[in-house]
């Protein structure tokens, strides 16, 4: 793999609340990678780290081999960029802003081309360009902002929740500017969001925090408790439809967990050792755009569990938005989250 | 009373008639707060946005002793400067004693401390994400500077602004420092203080007119800054 | 002089306020220059400071007008030559309702008739020329200096701003007769206090030049410091000194060489 | 109706470019109504006119029946409440800004009882409280803001976007919180927001607003153009898969245009007088909480489409993602926008 | 150079050895200071804010107004005073004259421009949303006043430390206002002023010292208040 950055044993506190911890993490070069997690999982931390905005309390963020946080290493710095979660203009006109980054590295003259080309593409036509940093609606902000990073074509591009206050159609149009972006300058792109299908959409891969760690596998299905005690090997924890969501008791008493769901079933429960199922509606199949398994979305009361189906687009036929079906699951193989 | 009357008259009569001794007087204030108003912003600014930005350990209490030297009387810096610059000081060979350059020291000192506090304050106060904004976009630590400085410059518009005001009217470095040599060293305060001894009310309103007359030019010209902010 | 300020043969003269608010020197000065060549910028202070100037070599010749303190700065070696060039005289001014009746009475008498009567006495509490002689002729006259009497002002201020405080109190003060004459022009003739004791031997207010000590202070212009002082004593000097109107008034009285 | 809120003839400028008109609109006590619309559509600037932060240019603004601009009528603005689209905290420890509103209404003494109550509303424990304002992430920030406001029980809650940069769990959280306030307290609902589906599931109305009108029909269908000219009446947009979709020219050469389709075929197109058809392939099928009609999403190329399926969610069972299906229009229907 | 080591020592002595005139003087000095920050806070700090938040017409105009007042030579500003309170003048009959109420009167109109002046910029750069949040919670304009006061509370102790050393150390006003009475008006400043002319550069530079402490004592005191901000 060819990798532009390497992050090794890396440690973040703020006022000495651990908040980011990262043993190992290589992203390979034009790749695009997705941050999930929940709020306050450390992902604008994360992607803070990486750009070399922040320092690592201990352990190394390098950039093709050159150490990111050394302020000396600016050029280094110029080829990384950040699109801060939150969206922040300079107090001058959407020209100035999106031609700051190239003024700093030195571009000089009618720069009117490079802004123009940007704002098309998040999708804004080019009377913005006159306008005054006070004078846009929060979305049309954030994708100036957005454009004053695509305008820089770096290397390395990290955006933290791109589409947050962003319409529809925007969403669509900044998907389509990462693709271009990666495809026509090799860009490297790291997106944090909560935007789970438009995540899912471009991201060659998706890297999942929870507590400041990576967990080695989606967390779609996330249960928080609170877990009773329903024997002496056994929790559960209780929907609000009344049903119940058995797990092997942890080592230590974790609040969250995992559960993974082998099958989904349009026929009643089974009786298996071991095997334990849950009732719900499905509520939406999908199919990804690029991948062909498709995903439904069940809900149980108010808990709604995602589940990759078995088989092709094909395998989805015998299931509609609305039906009862059943979904299976192992309790001993619920993933504690540690806190 | 009616010396207030006399005085706005004779404000305009020396201003128009193009009285010498006044204009010698404008001239000398012009010279001398240019020079310690460029030294002192030169100086403030960069320490003044250290001390706004940086997190360093005692950062409070040089916060402290600066606000304390806010408090520097005028007089006293103009007994210190004499004491280095008086011929038998350590300093007396360069001769700037009794000279406009001497002044423009002590004034420097005075106006050092309001421009460090006020840029500190100005660049305390800018937008929180601005830092991090600049630094996403790959500003180099100069870059950041220089646009912190920008994006504050409202701030340091009045810190520039209140210094120039307290280095206009101050009398007792030029006094001390200065001589009030007519033809040489008289500033228009300085004038201001000698007329008044002399009982020269009017002639006092009149040089007080004449100095907020220039104070008005001046931040005539600095409000096309404000406008453009 | 020395080297490197020869180019520059300008003569720098501390003095005290009295001689540049009644613009004797600005009538002194050209008439000097005109006669040697030599520019005189000058710097008028309080006499205390003038001396100090002289004793930091920062000045190069001094006029004030202190006898007994200049006699001390002379010995303690940090002027040499001191030479008197003129006088004039003190006087006791007050009110028109005159509250302690000393309208024409001498000196010592009318102080102690203010002492008696409580009457506001403002004094300049500087230790300036006209405030030494003023102490000097309470402790002659009454034993004491009526410090911390609630009448008794110090002002610590120039004589005119002592004058006015005085006016503005209904108060008596000692004032040398330059200072008055220019306050009653201020007040077109009529001002708030008019003289009350005049001519007394004691009121004489004398000036002297003192050159600053050039084995002392090795930077000095010693030789445009004795020109000075020979100029003001010289008969061209003491007439011109004669010859200054104040407001058509007279105001100094060559003596030199008394 | 028991109208809450009534608006009537208002308009409103920024510097001269007019940014809403707004003829009438009525919110019914105890409602939820969604504000949807594209970036820069006016949501923003209609919450702030609702909420008697801002005045309009003309126009009238009544909270039951009081004019909610005059600043003189406080109490009625503390009745009002809004959450901004930026979270914004004071510089104070999270506590104190959730107190921050009780206290200006004259709350004293111990408010912790509330705050903690406010702080579990939206899905954060009772830890943050005593956290500064600038030790947050991006999304507990969001979710502080929404505990101050929901704190005050408010007769009327403005809510601008309150889910952008929250994640999926605390949507839910949020969600729970909007009902049980209106259930509980009954307040009012207003909200903006860009996150549709959940929007559709939490609302008994959805207003469309679009270049700051009210529209009267939803536009999930939006085409922006650019147009071209078929024939003497009709023009044409051009999909990214070559597909045209036709027109009845405008009468004034506008931008954008809503497409409705009437149904979603299984089969191929049809051969009708006025009908046209496009093909696409199903990406979702979703059936709402509360509305028993599942909507598709079929994408031709780049342009994705929102269909309401006839029927109820039996009628969805012949469909499924990944399949191939038609969408029938008529080009007479296509609904303009005014720019 | 010798008189600065004079100066300090005598420093000490003056304040350790309880000298009756010095400890008069500060007296004279703290009640003046503290009668005048307060008036110009009272006063200052609203209307500060109205010219920092409010926008209207002219509003540009005043910001040049408070700018050019900040050059105020303090002489001219005591002519000005003494015009009014001197028995002859409109407001003699209050006897305000010679009195430490007079100088604290224009002491205030001297401060009056700083405190404006530093706190409308303080307004202004308050965080942008905060007007908008705070009128979202339903606060009414005196509570947006008072909160938004408080959030600008690093700005607003500036400007009333700056004030503040203008105030200590400003010699014109309370010399002609007050009069320099010992024992009675006589503030520390005027003090040094008279120390200097009398040539007692050493008590000059002493009284300096001693003023000094008395500033170091107020910003201690208020970087209390900062380390809490
Ligand atoms: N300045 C700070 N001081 C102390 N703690 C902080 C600070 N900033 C963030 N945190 C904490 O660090 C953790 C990670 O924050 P981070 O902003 O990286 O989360 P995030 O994954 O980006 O969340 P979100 O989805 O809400 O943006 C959170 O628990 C947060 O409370
Ligand atoms: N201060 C301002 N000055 C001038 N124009 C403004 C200002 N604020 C907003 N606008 C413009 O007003 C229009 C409506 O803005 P508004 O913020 O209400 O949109 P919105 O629907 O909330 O958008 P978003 O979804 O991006 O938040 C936009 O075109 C925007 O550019
Ligand atoms: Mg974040
Ligand atoms: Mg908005």
């Amino acid at each position: 793999m060819d990798t532009i950055l390497r992050m090794r044993e890396v440690r973040y506190t703020y006022n000495g609340r651990p908040i980011l911890d990262i043993g190992e993490l290589d992203i390979a070069r034009a790749s695009i990678t997705g941050l999930a997690g929940p709020n306050g999982s450390g992902k604008t931390t994360l992607l803070k780290l990486l750009s070399g905005v922040e320092k690592p309390a201990s352990g190394s963020v390098s950039f093709m081999a050159a150490n990111t946080t050394r302020s000396s290493e600016n050029t280094v710095r110029q080829r990384l960029c950040l699109l801060p979660q939150e969206p922040f203009l300079l107090r001058r006109r959407v020209y100035d802003n999106i031609a700051y980054g190239l003024r700093i590295r030195g571009g000089r003259g009618d720069l009117a081309g490079y802004i123009h080309e940007a704002l098309e593409l998040v999708g804004l036509d080019s009377s913005f360009a006159g306008r005054r940093w006070n004078e846009l609606s929060g979305g049309e902000a954030q994708r100036v902002c957005l454009a004053a990073r695509l305008v820089l074509r770096p290397d390395c591009l990290m955006l933290d929740e791109p589409t947050a206050s962003v319409d529809m159609e925007s969403a669509r149009c900044i998907r389509r500017a990462v693709l271009l972006a990666r495809r026509e300058w090799g860009t490297t792109l790291i997106i944090a969001s909560h935007h789970r299908s438009w995540l899912n959409d471009i991201c060659d891969r998706i890297i999942y925090l929870y507590n400041g760690r990576i967990l080695a596998c989606s967390f779609d299905n996330i249960l928080t408790g609170p877990w009773e005690t329903v024997d002496r090997s056994t929790v559960g924890c209780r929907l609000s439809d009344g049903q119940m969501v058995y797990a092997c008791k942890p080592v230590h008493t974790a609040g969250s967990a995992i559960v993974s769901f082998s099958d989904l079933d349009a026929s009643g429960p089974v009786q298996e050792r071991n095997i334990k199922s849950l009732q719900g509606m499905i509520n939406s199949i999908t199919l990804d755009n690029k991948q062909d398994v498709p995903q439904a979305v069940v809900s149980c009361g108010d808990q709604r569990f995602m589940i990759k189906m078995n088989g092709d687009a094909q395998g989805a036929k015998q299931f509609w938005p609305g039906q009862t079906v059943t979904l299976h699951y192992s309790p001993e193989e619920i993933t504690w989250l540690e806190k | 009373m009616d010396f207030i009357v006399a005085g706005i008259v004779k404000a305009f009569q020396l201003l128009l008639q193009g009285d010498r001794e006044t204009y010698s007087a404008v001239l000398a204030t012009v010279q001398v707060s240019s020079l310690s108003m460029s030294v002192s912003l030169l100086i403030g600014i960069p320490l003044g946005y250290c001390l706004g930005y940086a997190d360093f350990p005692g950062r409070r209490s040089i916060r402290t002793v600066v606000d304390t030297m806010l408090s520097l009387p005028t007089v006293f810096i103009g007994l210190l400067v004499y004491a280095f610059i008086s011929n038998r000081g350590p300093l007396g060979e360069y001769g700037l004693l009794f000279t406009l350059s001497g002044i423009a020291v002590g004034q420097a000192i005075l106006a050092l401390p309001i421009v460090i506090a006020l840029t500190a304050t100005a660049v305390e106060s800018l937008d929180r994400p601005l830092r991090l904004t600049l630094l996403s976009l790959g500003a180099s630590g100069r870059q950041v500077f220089l646009t912190s400085i920008w994006e504050a410059r409202l701030g340091l518009l009045v810190a520039a602004v209140t210094a120039t005001g307290r280095v206009l009217t101050e009398v007792g470095i030029s006094m001390m420092v200065g001589g009030n040599i007519k033809w040489h060293t008289r500033t228009i305060t300085t004038a201001i203080a000698l007329e008044t001894n002399k009982g020269q009310f009017a002639t006092g309103i009149a040089l007080g007119l004449v100095l907020l007359a220039i104070a008005f030019a001046v931040n005539l010209s600095l409000s096309f800054l404000r406008r453009r902010a | 002089s020395q080297p490197g300020y020869g180019a520059d043969q300008q003569l720098l003269l501390a003095t005290t306020t009295s001689t540049d608010n009644t613009g004797l020197l600005d009538y002194l000065v050209p008439q000097f220059t005109e006669k040697t060549g030599i520019q005189v910028k000058w710097v008028a202070t309080g006499t205390g400071k003038a001396l100090k100037l002289g004793e930091n070599c920062d000045a190069d010749v001094l006029m004030v007008h202190a006898p007994e303190a200049e006699k001390t700065y002379v010995e303690a070696g940090f002027g040499v030559n001191r030479r008197q060039i003129m006088y004039n005289d003190f006087v006791f001014i007050g009110p028109e309702s005159d509250p302690a009746k000393i309208k024409g009475r001498d000196v010592c008498a009318s102080l102690k008739a203010i002492m008696e009567k409580k009457a506001v006495f403002a004094s300049r509490g500087d230790n300036s020329g006209t405030n030494k002689k003023e102490i000097s002729l309470w402790t002659t006259c009454t034993e004491t200096v009526p410090e911390k009497q609630p009448w008794y002002l110090q002002t610590g201020q120039g004589m005119l701003a002592t004058i006015n405080m005085a006016a503005e109190r209904g108060g008596y003060t000692m004032t040398d007769r330059g200072t008055f004459i220019k306050y009653e022009a201020n007040h077109n003739g009529s001002p708030p206090l008019r003289i009350v004791v005049e001519g007394d031997d004691s009121l004489m207010n004398q000036y002297s030049v003192i050159e600053v000590n050039p084995a002392r202070c090795p930077k000095v212009q010693n030789e445009s410091a004795r020109s000075f002082g020979d100029w003001l004593v010289s008969a061209e000097g003491q007439k011109a000194i004669g010859s200054f109107r104040l407001l058509d008034k007279q105001l100094f009285t060559p003596n030199a060489g008394n």
